[in-house]
């Protein structure tokens, strides 16, 4: 038997309603037959009725309303259709779940999914990263799993969390990831995962992006080189202690996002790292980004834009030759 | 416990309240006198903070409900225990007929540590989510949604007989959050009240530069929900009208829009002079004091008498002044004690480098 | 440039063309034919993509007008020169009744850099801004005040007896951006026409989850608007609502809202097999075909033969495919040649460290 | 004659309204006699009538009229109230506007002018410096005048590139600054200035913070330290090349912003200066910003969410003793 990174967040969606009363979905053409955009809730209005719940073209007040909802004790989990229409309820999620802690005490434990990253003749709007965009703020958790473990327990996690969780899943990862089977247990959340071990530099990227370093770090390893690639797994709170731990080891770091360029993860990365880890560094810090236009729409074009192994492998070479 | 703050916990006193004047109509009565005292109440203490505003003691901006205190003490006064409210910048009378303590605002006005909402966020802003009372963010329209949440919950928990109201000003109406959260209500069948008041301005922008309709009520039967109006200055026709909107959202028919014509009679903050508004609409059927009217009711009708009323603003006044200087005693905040925390979740707060 | 797309230099022609029927009511009849033709060509057109889109030969997704050809072409054929128009992702016919140019379709569909977005962007977001055709962006409701803007404008510049015309679903109509830019038109008192085609499904969203009123039209009094219905199906009666709607605009009245019932004849877009659409459904009478019905009654009532008819689709069709081969044989964009540049003034465009 | 920052926007709008029929207003409540929440159109709709329009309370239709406007040729300036409720337009600035000329090879010369930063008892939701989220996503420029010269001719630059820009203006400045008379020329769009020379440490900053910073090197010239003072001005694009010059000159970094801590105008600066300019920093740099919560309501908090004189310099004696 074998799970996709989309399966095992529908699982992750199924036992969280079958145990948790206080959980339901709520979000556009996620209910009947159909089950969603992208079928992460295929099955489950039928399994649990009054509960996977479609909503108008309305992204703000979904997400008004799973605050309200939260606030009377719920779980509730909003299904963008795409990260980049939730651009509409960016209000919502910063100026009031964001806020909601900090001005009245009472958390507002509000979980919003949001299909994120590229895929190929997507376009501008439908293939945008924006979890640079809600980090920036404070009083959200913003999540970035890249395997298909973590975007089964980390969703978990995520519902049961008290705070409002953004959830970044990779509509790349959807289909082309799969594992043998869910885990058990859950890797502790907040905590950045050391997906392969190494000496000579550290990768620090996160979502779909960790499969394109570890694409570079076997690549590289033909030449002698041992990259060690770390998997931030959540961007906020971002694990600084296990990143500098890295690069303690490895004296190198390349920060790799799929994000626009200015600011974001990358930014943040190395600004830690240079703030915090200045000596640990023994050659300058780099970072890969997509480029800073819209998200073109042609695959010729759109392969360009992002970060890709080639691209990625390039820039090692460079750090790795300083 | 300040009496003109009981608040909530008298939803089953008011039934056994005792009749405040003689007349044959003692449960009418009643309850306009009760309304009436909400307004007056709201009315002293917005006269006595805007005072404190004037003398330099506010914490924030200050922005009064003036001519609004009837419908918005109407917004307060048909709410049962496990009801909700979400109120708005105007709703002082509102806020304390449903239950707000007086303290709670005169704390967060002045700025006390002991407030609702701590230092963190001020005055209009407060709200006791714990007791159904949102605490509104500065987006217009934001906490419509809000409250279709609270309702959809309650019901998905079971409980029953509960109804929602929520607040805006016509300024409000027009962004797109508020036409969002009146949608989806309507698609979720909650029972929901949506009092509207249309004090003819939103900050300076009068209403042709707002909206093009005849009255903003139209938009009723575009959301499917049921439409009412009222002379928001007459405390008898606010109280009819937003009492039959309660009870018909409680009875399960549609959402309920309810549109309230009156003149803001102050500036939209103490920091505005409102010297905008042309003097004539100042004598419009829409531009009387609330106060004023009901009080002229009560004494012609005889609910009670000049000396009864004067005992009323007397108590009253004397409550806020307790409660003013309360607070005035209380600490402020203080940053080495605030622990900084934008989640209640402490092994996930962030620690960026600094 | 080929026939069936010559667009909006043809608006001064459609006076002047012979009549193409025997009747005795030639104008009517002619822009009858003329609408027809434009939703033929719609059909036709998107028949191909949607093959080519089965053989993989399309870049990105595909989205069908289907059963809304009638709505959408007399959307584009009552615009003239200096007027505007905002299309959605159904409105092929009236892109094209417009004036957009086919080879401009077939190149976006197939990703010829020489297409209208050079395959920056793509298909149903294409647009024409400087011949007055606005490229939308996915969010819906976002392009309503670009119109409004683009009409304001206008105005300013002292341009006279334009107007715009801009399209929805009856999904998009519950976007707080739709609302934002349905008021503000309103009160901008700008001469515009929406057209909202409810097809019943927003995706795959049934009406009921959408909104809770009888009929979009009931938000036309609530903003102020003047509002029209039609059986979207019926040609005739796009063609006259359609018409006085933009003549009514054109002269000063208030904005105009014209709802169309129709069903959407296929999937949301190719990849979508619509099997949510109940059985039942398809055989109410806004499930009608529109081009179906369209051409029965031009056979019915004589406007053209059977041979004609057939005549009209072989000519269609041979313009369709000659387009497809030449965009076949056109090159796609490469990366190399791009000159990725998100700002049109180079000095500003920022370069952060790679 | 002494002229205010917030006279000097008032003047520029005023020679713009005047200079260019190409130019009109667009906000709330910033007509008639009243103009503006805080008077920055005060008498401009008297004097030209029709161009300086009051709007509903519609955040997203004002941006979107204006970029309707701007295709048709107009130079539309829309004043929002705050720029926190700017996040009711983030949809049509970025999405819209900023995709607008790689999509369709059409430019859309909008202004939005936000009034933004804290002040005194303002809370979460009229305090907000949003220049961090806007320049993160491609297509825009961001605008941060410091000065009451820059206020004016940055204004005026604004409208007249044909590009979205976004002026950050900062409320706190609007009544504190003043300045003899306006300038006759203009500093060159997007490049940073050194405002103080030094040869010991250099502060990055913008905005109201670059007075913050002027202050603490003033102090800390009586310890014999020479702090050089760079204020961006725009902060996208980022002036890299001269923040990269100053660090040559003193070898260390400190970047100041008044914003959130992830991410942002800080983080980005010191990405650029560490994968840049590594070998240029003598010291690891660092950077303030304000604390990772809403921002607080009651003045004793405020004060201390926010960088201020006291915390840079601690701050920059820290990088100087390393
Ligand atoms: C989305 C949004 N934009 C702008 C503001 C700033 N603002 C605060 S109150 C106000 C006027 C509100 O008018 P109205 O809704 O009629 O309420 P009133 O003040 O008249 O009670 C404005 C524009 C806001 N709070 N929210
Ligand atoms: C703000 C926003 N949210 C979600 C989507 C995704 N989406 C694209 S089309 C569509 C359904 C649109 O329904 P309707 O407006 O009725 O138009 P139709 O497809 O039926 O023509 C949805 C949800 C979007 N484009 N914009
Ligand atoms: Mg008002
Ligand atoms: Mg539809």
């Amino acid at each position: 038997m074998s799970v996709t990174y989309l399966e095992a967040i529908r699982e992750a969606q199924t036992q969280l309603l079958r145990d948790d009363e206080r959980v339901f979905i709520y979000g556009q053409d996620i209910a009947g037959k159909f089950g969603g955009a992208f079928k992460a809730t295929k099955g489950l209005a039928e399994k649990f009725p009054g509960r996977v719940l479609n909503t108008p073209i309305s992204e703000d007040a979904m997400v008004g309303t799973a605050i309200g909802a939260a606030l009377e004790g719920m779980r509730p989990i909003v299904e963008m259709q795409f990260a980049d229409f939730s651009s509409i309820a960016l209000n919502q999620i910063l100026n009031n779940a964001g806020t909601h802690f900090f001005r009245t005490n009472v958390p507002v434990p509000i979980t919003v999914r949001l299909p994120s990253g590229g895929t190929k003749g997507s376009g501008p709007f439908h293939s945008q990263s924006m979890e640079g965009l809600y980090s920036h703020y404070p009083g959200v958790v913003v999540m970035t799993p890249a395997t298909v473990e973590d975007a089964y327990t980390m969703l978990i996690d995520a519902v049961a969390i008290d705070d409002p969780v953004i959830y970044c899943e990779h509509k790349y990862l959807y289909y082309h990831l799969k594992a043998d089977a869910l885990p058990k247990e859950s890797f502790p959340v907040g905590k950045a995962r050391i997906v392969r071990p190494g000496r000579d530099l550290t990768i620090v990227t996160y979502s779909a992006m960790v499969h394109e370093a570890l694409a570079v770090a076997n690549e590289l390893r033909n030449d002698g080189f041992e990259i060690e690639v770390v998997d931030l797994r959540t961007v906020k709170p971002l694990d600084t202690a296990t990143v500098l731990a890295s690069v303690a080891r490895t004296g190198r770091l390349l920060a790799v996002g799929e994000a626009f360029p200015w600011g974001g993860v990358t930014a943040e990365v190395i600004a830690r790292v240079a703030t915090e880890g200045f000596h640990l560094l023994d050659a300058a810090p780099a970072r890969i980004n997509a480029k800073d236009t819209p998200i073109p729409y042609h695959p010729n074009l759109w392969s360009e834009h992002r970060p890709n192994r080639k691209s990625i492998a390039v820039k090692a070479r460079q750090i790795l030759a300083e | 416990m300040l009496q003109a703050a009981a608040g909530k916990g008298k939803s089953t006193t008011k039934k056994t309240a005792p009749a405040r004047s003689t007349s044959s109509k003692p449960k009418v009565h009643d309850r306009y006198l009760e309304a009436f005292r909400w307004m007056l109440l709201s009315r002293i203490l917005e006269e006595k903070l805007a005072s404190l505003y004037r003398g330099g003691m506010i914490v924030g901006g200050v922005y009064l409900g003036k001519g609004q205190e009837a419908v918005s003490a109407a917004c307060g006064m048909f709410l049962q225990k496990g009801d909700v409210f979400g109120p708005l910048i105007r709703d002082q009378a509102g806020r304390s007929a449903f239950g707000e303590p007086l303290i709670d605002v005169v704390r967060t006005y002045l700025g006390s540590v002991k407030g609702p909402m701590r230092g963190r966020d001020g005055n209009i802003h407060r709200g006791r989510p714990q007791e159904n009372q949102l605490a509104m963010i500065s987006h217009l329209g934001a906490m419509i949604p809000v409250m279709v949440g609270k309702l959809m919950a309650k019901r998905m928990k079971g409980e029953k007989g509960f109804v929602g109201l929520t607040t805006l000003g016509e300024g409000g109406m027009q962004t797109g959050a508020s036409h969002e959260g009146l949608n989806i209500a309507a698609v979720e069948q909650v029972p929901l009240v949506v009092v509207v008041t249309n004090n003819h301005w939103a900050y300076s922008t009068p209403n042709e530069r707002e909206f093009a309709c005849a009255n903003l009520v139209d938009r009723a039967i575009g959301y499917g929900y049921e439409g009412h109006t009222i002379d928001g200055t007459d405390l008898n026709a606010c109280l009819e009208v937003v009492e039959t909107a309660v009870k018909r959202a409680r009875a399960g028919r549609p959402p309920q829009l309810v549109v309230a014509e009156v003149l803001r009679l102050a500036g939209h903050g103490e920091h505005d002079d409102a010297s905008y508004v042309p003097p004539e609409m100042k004598s419009q059927p829409f531009a009387q004091d609330p106060v004023a009217r009901t009080e002229k009711f009560i004494l012609e009708n005889g609910l009670l008498d000049a000396n009864a009323l004067q005992q009323m603003r007397a108590e009253i006044s004397r409550q806020v002044d307790e409660a003013v200087s309360m607070a005035q005693q209380e600490d402020a905040p203080h940053a080495r004690e605030e622990d900084w925390r934008g989640l209640s979740t402490s092994p996930l707060i962030d620690n960026p480098s600094a």
